[in-house]
């Protein structure tokens, strides 16, 4: 459909995000680093958008569905959290698992209203739905505070404040990685690879006898309720929430996300998610024009990088694995079967 | 630190001693819809330190260091960038934001890390009301300051009706909640609150509702790039000529986008660079004319205020501890640019003079300028003590 | 009756401006499905370079003219250097097509600086009729006549020449198109070069209605894509009844229920669309 | 000397190597059919020609030009129509807009934009065009597809099979070329077109040479003058039609026909 | 008594804007037979498909499946009946192996399509459903191939191979061997003869090529103008006028098996005369 995607497999399957996993963990233990409070919150950031992006990479590189809409279950999530904080005293845990029951009613709704739309339109529905949202969050102002937001501790007191940042760093890790091995594994499940079929063809997939509209409802619930757990994260980072957590420019930074680290990987976008947050905030850090320098750094990536980082490492692992055959079998004439492998 | 921080002392001859600079963190709106408020925020804050410092950029002995990021006017990025100042530049003040609901977040970690915090030019009344904590300071003239300055003036006899139009956002709702009750105070009646989308492309439709409803005084809450619009537009539907208009008057680029259909609009402004007749203005309109090739602005006074209440700040505690900081400024006065401000004790709230002003055209300018009616003495305008 | 007229009127103003930001849009979004999120800048770069020719010279046709061709040209560079690598991956597209976004608008500033500038109406399009007891500036009825002229014109275009069906035909297969001996590539960049006219036209001419300001292409990007959305995709026609309609209601809405106005582009689209998913006039399917 | 001759193409489909050293003559004014099993590169072949997958390695010549390297719409404006294996229809147009994007350089007269052709009735005889201009063209068209004049307003997505491929050849035809690539025309037609179509290529031939890859072998026998054979990439064979037909073993060699 | 009816259409019509794509079509398919559909291109016949199979709902009639009106279900409930079709252009997965592309359709029948934790490559039953289907098409070596990547006939067997593992009673193929080559052709009809001598299932098939519909049917319909005009045995229907003059033409298009020799000496005539 929309793009090439990144293969799944090869040593990016398994070896690659076990290492990336393993460094992070390490990292708050490495000295400079972990004396580092700026760069644990940025990663902290990257953490929570990293759930996120692969919540979107659900819909998107699974499911074949563009959203713009998205931060729709993203913001609930936020919301969700802040309001019981807020008027029920809730805390974090509470939150985990209050808002993904919301979230997940919430995409009910809005999907079976919006995803008898296809393509462009089901993302300008979808766009309308989170958008329509983010209006009752900003006129709900005495609940919500409004357009000014609204602050109260949502994280767990131990990670709270900046006394307690490796803390958080390590919640929010540890969820990030917690999903990252939940999606893996119900991606590979057969909802998931009923998933892949639709994405690939719907009417095949209709016509081998899968209702699918029924499969993208649930995919659209997946990844509803998976946004919302990112968004609770995002409610305990920062503990504080506006109605733009709603808003469309939520769901485009997520967009970028996924296509620079590479949509269908699961990884890649998790990936793309460190890249574009600690891209964006040092970026700006270091040049007065740093709109000038990422608006160049995306357009590089766009033309450099078509399979996103996902794509990159597969073409590496690619070429290490033809270099070996070449090495192994000798001359293999390239013929019918040859072409097979 | 990067290319995004810049010495305050560039001209400022240093000693050559390696003494520890004492560093200014800026959170504000560089870029986004409110960059031309945080372009002379920023101007300001580095005069104010200039001169309060007599050009030294230096105090205690140490420089002086200015540190600005961008919080492109949303809080969370805001609030990242308050933490990047304060883990990995280890700032010992901080300052911003042209945005109060950044400013609120910057608020609360000002407190978890115990960091001064000098808002300007921030003013939502949060700040040093419900949202208060003692780390707070703000030199920024407030919402309600105008309020009361701009509220009462307006209603020239009892009974005269009020329509208020404002955004339709937290903004503008808190605008309506502190100037109306200044109206009614006053003898006015407010007879509706029209609330229009920020981005609204036309506000015919909503003016003729002001028409229609024929007021006395129609008060305009606006910000924002479409603010020339709304006002060519209030003098397309001769709503000028029928009724009096009012609002909290604008920055020089809001003036020049009025032009003549500006002309007799009355109206409170927190800064107008001809109005403050003191020897700080004149230094700083004369600094800023050579500096920038332009006058001074309306935050830009602001800005300055806050560079000046700093420096004068840290000579007084002798420390940039904020314990003690806050105990030099409590109470503290100093000479601005708008005469004599003064941090109140108990919300921090610096009390200042405010102007309510006729718009007109004077011969010197290329554009309406505000012509002074009445300056409001600092205790006039004080909002009352709302910290709970 | 004399008031519902006139907001009628001020409506099928706001609905043309409406149409003419999104015009260009329209085009290329619904003839070469490629998202084009740099068009509200395009629009913007239009009414700034129609304002500095306009301040240079007085002369607002040339003005108009002017901020056109700048539009123009800067929609065949993008085609040309930034769309041309991706076809056929619609979201890599939507992905450097925000990423000039964020270089217009860093240009934008760093020319004319961060503050709105007044764009005053031209002298010959000053003054207000008057409508039934209520004022209507000239200007709105010289914007009603330009939007309803670029919409003949691209509507001619689009139905009766060759050239609009090659466009159509080389979205669904450039190879093709092709093969039959079209340079294809040259027709996607003269494409773009016209989207990028109508944006900036869209601009120049709102110019004077909403004065210059840095916010200008993010604020109207969202509501531009409403349109063409709800008037269906490929539908250039459709493009100019959903701006109408939107227009009509904001007048409407703003006057009579003002507290919905801000909800209100956001419903209208989603009860079009999920009564009639291909938008107003879009072909079936979509 | 040949109208088009590849020698020693090599084509590669991202790292697949499809073609692996064709070499091939087409003469003028006849056709010739490129013959070999599923999968041993016939479209890819025709594909190369036309420049839609260019060759890497060796030399595509028409009419003496080296042609190897031009994009796709210099290779049809020196006078190659190609008919791809999928049809390449644009399903969202109608009928009328397809056939007038194929007219090459020029537009459908003004009438014929909009309002169908008459008197078209279904299945006539098609006698040669009757004449060279646009006009004669596709009142021949339309005679050996009639079909297309009765949809004329439809989009062609709705088309049926056999429609469609109708359609697809009726586009080439259009414009005046000097050579043909014609990929399986017979595919899903009906019989009594495949006999028309037969019919019809003849006609063709005789004004235009025609490169014809074709799986319906008797379709194949019955309208090719000379044969190419392909197998897995690389030509195996290349001489008359009447050879291959009389030689059952080089037939079930390449073939599979006995 | 006759025989058991699998499939029957009761006068099912349907039209596109003006047009008549199928005018009230009655036709009654016995269990385990081979039935062909023929008639001239446009006549209705994958119009008829899509009624059968869900994809358009017919503006008057009934159509009975088992007994049971299966009328106006949606693609996937009829699928999920017992009906597989194929496409008359090759509809697969592109993006997924030729395995994965089978084993989704041996998957979509079974009842862990909606389970979330296991691995779908664990569940033995549908990946030995694939292999065995693609065993039966002939494509065992080709499991890995992404299916986009397939030559166009081997596309055709893998849509067969999909229709396999999806288990049905009833068959629908639309024009199975369309752009096979004259050596594959046999492949194709030994798998559909294969199937047929199951004893399991019944075909229902539009096909051009007049040979193997001559060889291989039962019965054979067909179509002209979205209505029946003929039905019968082969050898019916090969006499039948009204069928030659419609829809075959002299030399049945060149038709393969048989015509082979007559097509040589024509061939042969053909290029000595040029
Ligand atoms: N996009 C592709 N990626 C990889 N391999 C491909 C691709 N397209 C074709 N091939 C391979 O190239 C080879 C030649 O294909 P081609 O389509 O030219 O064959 P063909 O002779 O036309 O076959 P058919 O008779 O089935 O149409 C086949 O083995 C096919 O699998
Ligand atoms: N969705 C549709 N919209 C409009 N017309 C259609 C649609 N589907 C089919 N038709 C028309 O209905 C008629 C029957 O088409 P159908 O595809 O059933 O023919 P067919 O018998 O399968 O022909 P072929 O042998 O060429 O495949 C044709 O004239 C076709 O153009
Ligand atoms: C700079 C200010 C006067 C306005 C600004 N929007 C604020 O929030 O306070
Ligand atoms: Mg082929
Ligand atoms: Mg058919």
């Amino acid at each position: 459909m929309l793009l090439r995607r990144a293969k799944e497999g090869g040593w990016l399957g398994a070896a690659a995000p076990a290492a990336v996993i393993l460094v992070l963990a390490l990292l708050p233990f490495m000295p400079v680093v972990g004396e580092n409070r700026y760069l644990l919150s940025l990663l902290i950031g990257a953490f929570v958008f990293a759930v996120f992006a692969m919540s979107f990479d659900v819909l998107l590189g699974y499911t074949g569905i563009v959203s713009f809409g998205h931060a729709l279950f993203f913001g609930t999530g936020t919301y969700t959290a802040i309001l019981l904080a807020k008027y029920a005293g809730a805390g974090f845990w509470t939150a985990l698992t209050a808002a993904p029951l919301v979230a997940a009613l919430l995409a009910l709704a809005v999907g079976s209203l919006s995803l008898r739309v296809k393509g462009v339109y089901f993302a300008m529905v979808s766009m309308a739905f989170a958008e329509f949202f983010r209006v009752v969050a900003e006129k709900a102002s005495p609940i919500t505070g409004g357009s000014d937001g609204l602050a109260v501790q949502v994280a767990p007191d131990w990670a709270y404040g900046p006394r307690n940042r490796v803390e958080l760093y390590f919640l929010t890790l540890a969820l990030a990685v917690v999903t990252y091995l939940v999606l893996r594994r119900v991606l590979a499940s057969p909802f998931g690879r009923t998933l892949v079929a639709i994405r690939e063809n719907e009417q095949r997939a209709a016509a081998v006898g899968y209702n699918v509209f029924a499969f993208k409802l649930g995919a659209l619930v997946l990844a509803g309720v998976v946004a919302s757990l990112a968004g609770v994260m995002y409610a305990a980072t920062e503990n504080f929430v506006v109605p733009s957590v709603l808003g469309v420019d939520t769901t485009i930074q997520v967009l970028l996300m996924s296509i620079i680290g590479g949509v269908g990987t699961l990884g890649g976008p998790a990936l793309g998610a460190g890249i574009i947050r600690l891209a964006g905030t040092l970026l700006s850090s270091y040049t007065e024009r740093w709109r000038l320098a990422l608006g160049v750094l995306y357009a590089l990536l766009v033309l450099f990088l078509p399979g996103g980082l996902a794509g990159l490492a597969r073409a590496f692992g690619r070429r290490r694995a033809a270099r070996r055959s070449a090495a192994g079998e000798g001359g293999v004439v390239a013929g019918g079967t040859a072409r097979a492998s | 630190s990067g290319g995004g921080s810049r010495s305050a002392g560039e001209g400022g001859g240093g000693g050559g001693r390696a003494a520890e600079p004492i560093k200014i963190g800026v959170v504000t709106s560089v870029t986004g819809p409110l960059a031309g408020y945080a372009d002379q925020e920023i101007k300001g804050l580095k005069l104010g330190i200039q001169y309060a410092t007599g050009g030294t950029n230096e105090v205690l002995g140490r420089p002086i260091e200015i540190i600005i990021e961008d919080d492109t006017g949303s809080p969370d990025v805001g609030k990242q960038k308050a933490v990047k100042l304060l883990e990995q530049d280890k700032v010992h003040i901080l300052q911003g934001s042209a945005s109060t609901p950044v400013a609120l977040q910057i608020a609360s970690l000002a407190e978890q890390y115990e960091v001064l915090y000098m808002v300007d030019p921030a003013a939502g009344d949060q700040l040093t009301t419900t949202d208060f904590n003692k780390y707070i300071f703000r030199t920024a003239g407030i919402n309600s300051q105008d309020a009361l300055a701009g509220g009462k003036a307006a209603i020239e006899k009892p009974g005269d009706r009020v329509v208020h139009l404002a955004p339709d956002n937290a903004f503008g709702t808190s605008a309506q909640d502190a100037w109306n009750p200044v109206f009614e105070e006053a003898g006015g009646v407010v007879v509706r609150n029209i609330n229009v989308p920020l981005d609204a492309k036309d506000f015919a439709t909503y003016l003729q509702q002001v028409r229609d409803l024929d007021p006395d005084v129609l008060m305009v809450t606006w910000s924002g790039g479409n603010a020339l619009k709304l006002f060519q537009q209030i003098g397309e539907m001769g709503l000028f000529d029928q009724m009096r208009v009012t609002t909290s008057i604008g920055d020089r680029a809001s003036l020049q986008g009025l032009g003549d259909a500006a002309v007799g609009l009355r109206g409170v402004v927190r800064y107008f660079y001809t109005l403050p007749k003191t020897p700080v203005n004149d230094w700083l309109v004369a600094e800023h004319q050579k500096l920038y090739g332009e006058p001074p602005d309306l935050f830009t006074a602001g800005g300055m205020a806050a560079g000046i209440a700093i420096v004068e700040g840290i000579k007084k505690a002798g420390s940039t501890d904020a314990g003690k900081l806050i105990e030099a400024l409590e109470g503290m006065s100093f000479e601005g640019p708008k005469g004599t401000y003064t941090f109140r004790k108990e919300d921090h709230q610096a009390l200042q003079p405010m102007y309510y002003v006729e718009i007109v055209k004077d011969g010197e300018h290329d554009y309406p300028v505000p012509r002074l009616i009445n300056e409001l003495s600092p205790e006039e305008t004080a909002p009352p003590v709302r910290v709970n | 009756m004399g008031l519902i007229t006139w907001l009628a009127l001020q409506g099928l103003t706001v609905g043309l401006l409406w149409f003419l930001i999104a015009s260009g849009l329209s085009l290329i979004f619904g003839l070469m499905n490629v998202l084009n999120f740099a068009h509200g800048a395009l629009y913007m770069l239009g009414t700034y370079g129609a304002l500095t020719i306009y301040m240079a010279t007085g002369n607002f046709v040339l003005a108009l003219a002017g901020g056109t061709l700048v539009g123009a040209v800067l929609g065949a560079l993008i085609e040309l250097l930034a769309i041309r690598p991706l076809y056929g991956r619609q979201l890599f597209q939507v992905l450097m097509t925000m990423g000039l976004i964020l270089v217009f608008d860093e240009a934008v500033e760093a020319i004319w600086g961060p503050y709105p500038l007044p764009f005053a109406v031209p002298a010959a399009l000053q003054g207000t009729f008057t409508v039934f007891d209520r004022p209507f500036p000239v200007y709105r009825l010289f914007i009603i006549g330009v939007g309803l002229t670029v919409w003949l014109l691209v509507h001619l275009f689009l139905t009766r020449s060759r050239l609009g069906i090659i466009v159509r035909a080389g979205v669904e297969d450039r190879e093709m198109v092709q093969a039959l001996g079209i340079d294809i590539r040259k027709v996607f960049t003269g494409v773009f070069a016209l989207g990028g006219a109508l944006a900036a036209l869209g601009g120049a001419v709102a110019g004077p209605f909403e004065g210059a300001h840095t916010t200008l292409a993010a604020e109207n990007l969202l509501p531009a894509f409403i349109v063409v959305v709800v008037g269906g995709l490929g539908s250039f026609t459709g493009s100019l009844l959903a701006a109408i309609l939107v227009g009509l209601t904001q007048a409407f809405v703003g006057y009579y229920a003002p507290q919905f106005a801000l909800a209100v582009n956001i419903a209208l689209m989603a009860v079009v669309l999920v009564l009639r998913p291909q938008g107003l006039l879009g072909r079936q399917g979509g | 000397m040949a109208l088009l001759e590849l020698d020693g193409v090599q084509t590669y489909i991202g790292e697949y190597h499809i073609l692996q050293g064709v070499t091939l003559a087409v003469p003028p004014g006849a056709i010739t059919v490129l013959l070999g099993r599923n999968g041993a590169g016939k479209t890819t072949t025709l594909r190369t020609v036309m420049g839609l997958t260019p060759a890497r390695a060796g030399r595509v010549v028409f009419r003496g030009e080296e042609i190897t390297r031009l994009a796709p719409h210099q290779v049809a404006r020196r006078g190659i129509g190609y008919v791809p294996e999928d049809r390449g229809i644009f399903r969202d147009l109608t009928v009328a807009e397809n056939l007038r994007v194929a007219v090459r350089g020029g537009d459908l007269p003004w009438p014929l934009r909009g309002r169908a052709p008459e008197g078209y009735a279904r299945g006539g005889p098609a006698d040669p065009p009757r004449g060279s201009g646009l006009e004669a063209r596709l009142d021949w068209v339309l005679r050996l597809f009639p079909d297309l004049a009765r949809a004329w307003r439809r989009t062609a997505g709705t088309l049926s099979g056999g429609q469609q491929q109708m359609l697809a050849i009726g586009r080439v035809l259009l414009s005046e070329n000097a050579l043909l690539l014609i990929d399986e025309p017979s595919k899903g037609l009906a019989p009594v077109v495949v006999e028309q179509l037969g019919e019809a290529l003849r006609q063709i031939a005789a004004q235009t040479t025609v490169l014809l890859v074709e799986q319906n072998f008797g379709l194949a026998a019955a309208v090719g003058d000379h044969a190419v054979v392909l197998d897995d990439g690389r030509t195996v064979y290349q001489g008359s039609m009447a050879e291959i037909l009389g030689d059952a073993a080089l037939r079930r060699r390449y073939l599979g026909v006995a | 008594m006759g025989p058991e009816i699998l499939l029957e259409t009761q006068e099912v019509s349907i039209s596109f804007g003006g047009l008549a794509a199928n005018r009230g079509i009655s036709m009654q398919v016995p269990a385990r037979t081979l039935r062909t559909v023929i008639g001239p291109n446009g006549a209705g016949k994958t119009t008829l498909f899509n009624l059968i199979s869900g994809i358009y709902k017919p503006s008057s009639g009934r159509i009975l499946f088992k007994g049971q009106d299966i009328t106006g279900l949606p693609p996937h409930l009829i699928a999920r009946r017992g009906i597989g079709r194929s496409f008359q252009l090759t509809n697969l997965f592109p993006e997924l192996t030729v395995l994965e592309n089978v084993r989704l359709a041996a998957q979509a029948r079974g009842r862990h399509s909606w389970h979330f934790w296991r691995r779908a490559e664990g569940l033995a039953e549908y990946r030995e459903a694939a292999e065995a289907a693609l065993e039966t098409v002939g494509m065992q070596d080709r499991t890995r191939v992404l299916a986009r990547e397939l030559a166009h006939g081997e596309k055709r067997k893998l849509e067969i191979a999909m229709l396999l593992a999806m288990d049905p009673e009833l068959l629908l193929l639309d024009e199975p061997t369309a752009g096979m080559s004259r050596e594959e052709v046999p492949g194709i009809i030994a798998v559909i003869e294969r199937i047929r001598a199951q004893g399991k299932r019944t075909i229902l098939m539009v096909e051009h090529k007049m040979d193997i519909v001559l060889e291989i049917s039962d019965a054979i319909t067909v179509l002209a103008e979205g209505t029946v005009i003929a039905e019968g045995s082969p050898q019916e229907i090969v006499a039948d006028e009204r069928v030659q003059a419609a829809y075959l033409g002299a030399s049945h298009g060149y038709a393969l098996a048989g015509s082979w020799q007559a097509a040589g000496e024509e061939g042969t005539d053909g290029a000595a005369g040029a």
